[in-house]
């Protein structure tokens, strides 16, 4: 299942000289192209990433500037391409393995928590794994139950591995080359309804750091925490609460693992009050960790209980009412800080 | 029914399944259809040519490019079409829409949207007949794509192993979305892969729906018998996108031209015609007997109600949920 | 990498004429036994259940006494096999599917999570999937960072399955068949150290309740909240604090997914203090999530912030003293409630 | 050397590998060597035929079984029994134990615990010698039973499309733990099955370290020529239980006893003695050669420390924990 919404090459209106605008999935491409064209050990691989242009268009383009050795289209083997990408990174190589979506990476997982995440402390420090898999993830496409999972979640309870949520569109560009210099593996999820978003980048912009959360809106009341696609959501609510006289502070998580507490903890304790924002269900949620260390961290600091709004605990539905349904809504992290600021009484 | 009867069914069938997705191209367009859609035009002949082979008792399992499959097996249109946008009264209740299409009473076993994820399914379903000593077949569907996967392996040695009684139906339409057979597999002589596990192999042209039919009968016929397992590769092509997405930067025009030169319904019809079995006005019988039921399957989509948002829970298990 | 600790047939010295003593391994062996001479229907499947006797020897005799076509040893596919008990479910059979261990369950994630967890929803409510898998789970036996994982939570988080943990001779034997009445997907969890473990167990015992964690021992300071293998730590430390004056309640979680919030809010309500104990690593465990129900329960009635005591975020090594160190013990989880009692100032 | 030094070094890297198993498995009683321990005791001359053919630049990639490859490979001795111990002066640090041999300098790439994971990895490892240049192998050694999993489909069909310099080294010792090859494969042929992947497969004595030696010769010049991967299916048969808790319910011990007629170190060194290339001295001298260093590697490994708990978490991640 796939959907090319664009498959047009980067526009480069200038909006001022030191500023580009772009889409994310642009965004994504010129990390990748920028990478290839720096370091020969880096290549891409994957299904369709090719000939097709990419599901989602990010590669498009790529296949005629590197050629098939570099970019290098697989067959339906989720297991082995990934593996493969092991492997090619033992072997001196920098590979970008795209797994097209989260949810086919259920068939690769083996080869990411047994294999990839084990092998340099197995091997007492010898072998290190420079791999970074890219995948899509996330729902509100209606692609119904088997192709909407959040599972980054999942492969953030995996000790030897850094899992990256790009948000933003520096994030999209700037996440890549920090993620190919980690000496580790990395897993990238790219929401699937941001590559169509648009924004400005300083023109020369590059690698970001990848341990730290970033605070995306200041404020006094609350904090709302979330990743990924729940990040403009998150701030669409810190908007409206913005009217109510509610002022919500927006932390951007950006590393889901390792967290980085500091940040969220330091929030709390400005704030007083925490919601978790997560796409993916509610039980076993990453939103659950983010909760249970602001009550090992922040405990007395709390004016009220730390709230998580989730998916509802069902397989994403396909019709648009029912799947809208099922995921965290402005509305509903409006009402949750309603209920546990004062000013709502 | 008679030779020329049942021809003209097969015809009919295919002309059925055809207009009936040109018309769900168009509603998504219109956006009454969502999410992903994958049109089955081209490669009717096997869809209507299979389902010859099997009874009411018989299982199908089936991907996300079903529609032929669902309408070929007898599920009511109406019901089809109420999924394909997502309403209450679809084969799915609306949860499922394009990709997910089931049916219980004719043992429709969906749409399932994971390449290569029914194939064990499919097996599983053929070992509880076995082992309940009914003596039916499940027909299994699967494009090229699919036969990269591991599972593909998996199954097709359980399968033979066990000698199960399914029919392993390889639509190879030559593309994996963008991806030609050529560029997925080392052999790609799809019949001769699954030979190697043991099990009656055969390639035939999925473009002759009288091909497909007796290639089918053939295979059932020997599975039901307690042969085990068969696999048929169908050679077929498909005329439209892999989605509504694709912009098809990986096959020329003339490639696709080439291959619409052998379109199942074209070929069958002219046979027809050859055979005076059929005329112009049979076949424009047919077209307003088929346009008038996607009419009423479109009217009764857009009366259908949809499922309330209380209700969204519902079906995740089936006591209480969770 | 398999164990076979003792292949012997059930001991049936009755210690009362009531009561019967056999291990943790037998219990198991019992309730598939039992069931499969009930309901022609159900039938076990997996690698090495057969001639084999079972990897922990849990199935041994069953194929002397069933046949071949009843206990199906199986190639190596979990996925494929995994799947196929989908279908024979869905085809009117009662499959029980053995994966052999948790660590294995990783090549047919695709197929749980994915095709039996989804299949009802994903139809409307036309098919559901009377499937049970059974799996060893967790470390502890010096099998290395591959063969030492404690997936269950990952299996927690997903919508249409039940997950079950038996920690007790009783459930052992009960939960199987209650497995097998489920008209959905039942994941039982089987802790490799606990299937040599002996017990009591009452001559006529059955199926039990598959919907309720329980209170293994009664306190009034803290609640220690544990499920499987750690069942045994946690009455251990509560043995310990019990000496030191602290009365520690012990809670045993059984069904991981829905987690039974009644039993645990109440324990909290009444100490006013937890600890929850699981064998995952810290991050994205099932522990999380537990703190953070209380955390969305009790909070106002919390004395001190809810505690964890997890694995260390390591692929679990192969010495038996880095191993342990890795594990929770007893001593870490009684630190940590002295630290958070009155008692231990 | 001359060919009958080759073949008295063959026979020794042979005894070699017997007597530091049989060592182990007396430390397994002595609680010395914990976990699973998998004997490679009758398999010897497969490991020792096949490092015959590669040079220190190729790579080796093994199973849980791999005493044997990381010994004749040429890992010192004193560092795998370390390893067995669980001692910080392992190949592993000791954080491996008997299944997770790693050597960083001889290309040894372990040692995996899951059943046919290792192969996507040596097709990576081939994939980066080829793209940057390097004529070198990758030798990936495997069981019957992998070539159920999915991943050796996948892998299989990846290593011939992409023409990877890959040696599948398939040791066929008809058992899966307790499964008998026929109750595991539709097609017990395992070259025949390979060969549908389009690449070169052929069976090979694997009791007879010449055969394998020559075998292995023979596929990796033809894979350095550019000629993509080769199957070798090698015959072979584990003497002892699969692993140290192994009751072995499913063979008779009247199998067992015909093939150890066929144990490769007692067809071999008959065979010298025909060829009077080797005597009781000879012999002898060998024994006594090896006797030594098993007893230096044993003190070797009581002798080391253990990695202190306070580094537990080291390695985990290459930079700060997290
Ligand atoms: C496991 C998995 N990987 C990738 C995809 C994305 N995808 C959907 S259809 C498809 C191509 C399948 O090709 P084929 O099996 O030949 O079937 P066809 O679409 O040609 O009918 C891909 C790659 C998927 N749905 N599942
Ligand atoms: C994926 C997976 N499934 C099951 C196991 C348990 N197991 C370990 S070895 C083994 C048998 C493997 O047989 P084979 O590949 O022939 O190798 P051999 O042990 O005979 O050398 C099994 C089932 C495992 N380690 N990994
Ligand atoms: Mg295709
Ligand atoms: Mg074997």
């Amino acid at each position: 299942m796939t959907a090319v919404e664009s498959a047009v090459t980067p526009r480069v209106e200038t909006a001022t000289p030191q500023v580009v605008a772009m889409t994310y999935r642009e965004a994504v491409r010129e990390a990748i192209r920028a990478a290839m064209r720096q370091d020969s050990r880096v290549f891409l691989m994957g299904e369709d990433v090719g000939r097709y242009g990419g599901t989602y268009a990010v590669s498009h383009g790529l296949l005629d500037e590197f050629g098939p050795e570099r970019v290098r289209d697989t067959p339906l083997s989720e297991s082995a391409f990934v593996g493969m990408g092991i492997g090619a990174a033992l072997g001196g190589m920098r590979p970008i393995v795209e797994v097209m979506t989260v949810n086919f990476s259920l068939l690769a997982a083996d080869q990411i928590v047994n294999g990839a995440a084990t092998m340099l402390h197995m091997s007492g420090g010898q072998f290190n794994v420079p791999l970074v898999i890219r995948m899509a993830t996330g729902a509100g496409r209606q692609l119904a139950a088997q192709h909407s999972h959040s599972l980054e979640g999942w492969y953030a309870h995996i000790p030897g591995i850094r899992v990256l949520a790009p948000a933003t569109i520096e994030d999209a560009r700037g996440m890549l080359p920090s993620a190919l210099d980690d000496p580790d593996p990395v897993l990238i999820f790219e929401h699937a309804t941001l590559y169509n978003i648009e924004g400005q980048l300083a023109a020369g912009a590059g690698a970001v750091p990848i341990d730290r959360a970033a605070v995306r809106r200041e404020g006094r009341d609350v904090s709302l925490i979330a990743y990924g696609g729940m990040l403009r959501t998150a701030i669409a609510a810190a908007e409206q609460l913005e009217a109510s006289g509610v002022s919500a502070e927006v932390i951007d998580l950006r590393v889901l693992r390792p967290l980085d507490d500091d940040t969220i903890l330091a929030s709390v304790r400005k704030t007083h009050r925490a919601v978790v924002i997560d796409e993916a269900w509610r039980s076993g949620s990453l939103a659950a960790e983010v909760s249970a260390r602001i009550m090992e961290g922040a405990f007395y600091e709390l004016d009220a209980p730390v709230a998580r709004v989730c998916a509802a605990e069902v397989p994403i539905p396909y019709p648009r009412h029912l799947e809208q349904y099922a995921l965290p809504r402005v509305e509903t992290i409006v009402e949750t800080v309603q209920r546990m600021t004062t000013h709502a009484g | 029914m008679s030779a020329n009867e049942h021809d003209l069914a097969l015809l009919e069938a295919m002309i059925r399944i055809r207009r009936f997705e040109e018309r769900c191209a168009d509603l998504y367009k219109e956006e009454k259809i969502r999410g992903f859609l994958h049109l089955y035009i081209g490669e009717e002949a096997i869809a209507v040519g299979v389902m010859q082979a099997l009874t009411p008792a018989d299982a199908v399992v089936s991907t996300y490019r079903e529609h032929g499959h669902a309408l070929a097996r007898g599920i009511d249109m109406n019901r089809v079409m109420a999924e394909m946008y997502g309403k209450a009264t679809g084969t799915s209740g609306g949860r499922g829409g394009s990709m997910h299409l089931f049916d219980a009473p004719s043992r429709f076993y969906g749409g399932t949207a994971i390449v290569g994820e029914q194939l064990p399914m499919a097996a599983g379903l053929a070992l509880a007949d076995k082992m309940q000593g009914r003596p039916v077949v499940t027909a299994c569907f699967f494009g090229d794509g699919a036969v990269a996967e591991g599972e593909f392996h998996e199954t097709m040695n359980l399968a033979a192993l066990w000698r199960l009684p399914v029919l392993f139906c390889c639509e190879n339409n030559r593309y994996a979305m963008g991806t030609a057979i050529e560029r997925a597999q080392s052999e790609t002589d799809l019949a001769l892969k699954a030979a190697a596990y043991r099990m009656p192999a055969w390639p035939v042209d999925g473009m002759d729906v009288k091909a497909v039919d007796s290639a089918a009968r053939r295979a059932a016929e020997s599975i039901r018998a307690g042969e085990g397992p068969h696999f048929i590769e169908f050679r077929t092509y498909r005329f439209r996108a892999h989605s509504m997405f694709d912009p098809e930067l990986y096959r020329s025009k003339d490639e696709v031209e080439q291959w619409r030169r052998r379109d199942p319904i074209l070929l069958f019809s002219e046979r027809l015609r050859r055979e005076s079995a059929l005329d112009d006005t049979a076949l424009e019988a047919i077209e307003k007997r088929v346009a008038a039921e996607i009419e009423a399957a479109v009217a009764f989509a857009e009366a259908s109600e949809w499922e309330p948002v209380e209700s969204l829970t519902r079906h995740v298990t089936t006591l209480a949920a969770p």
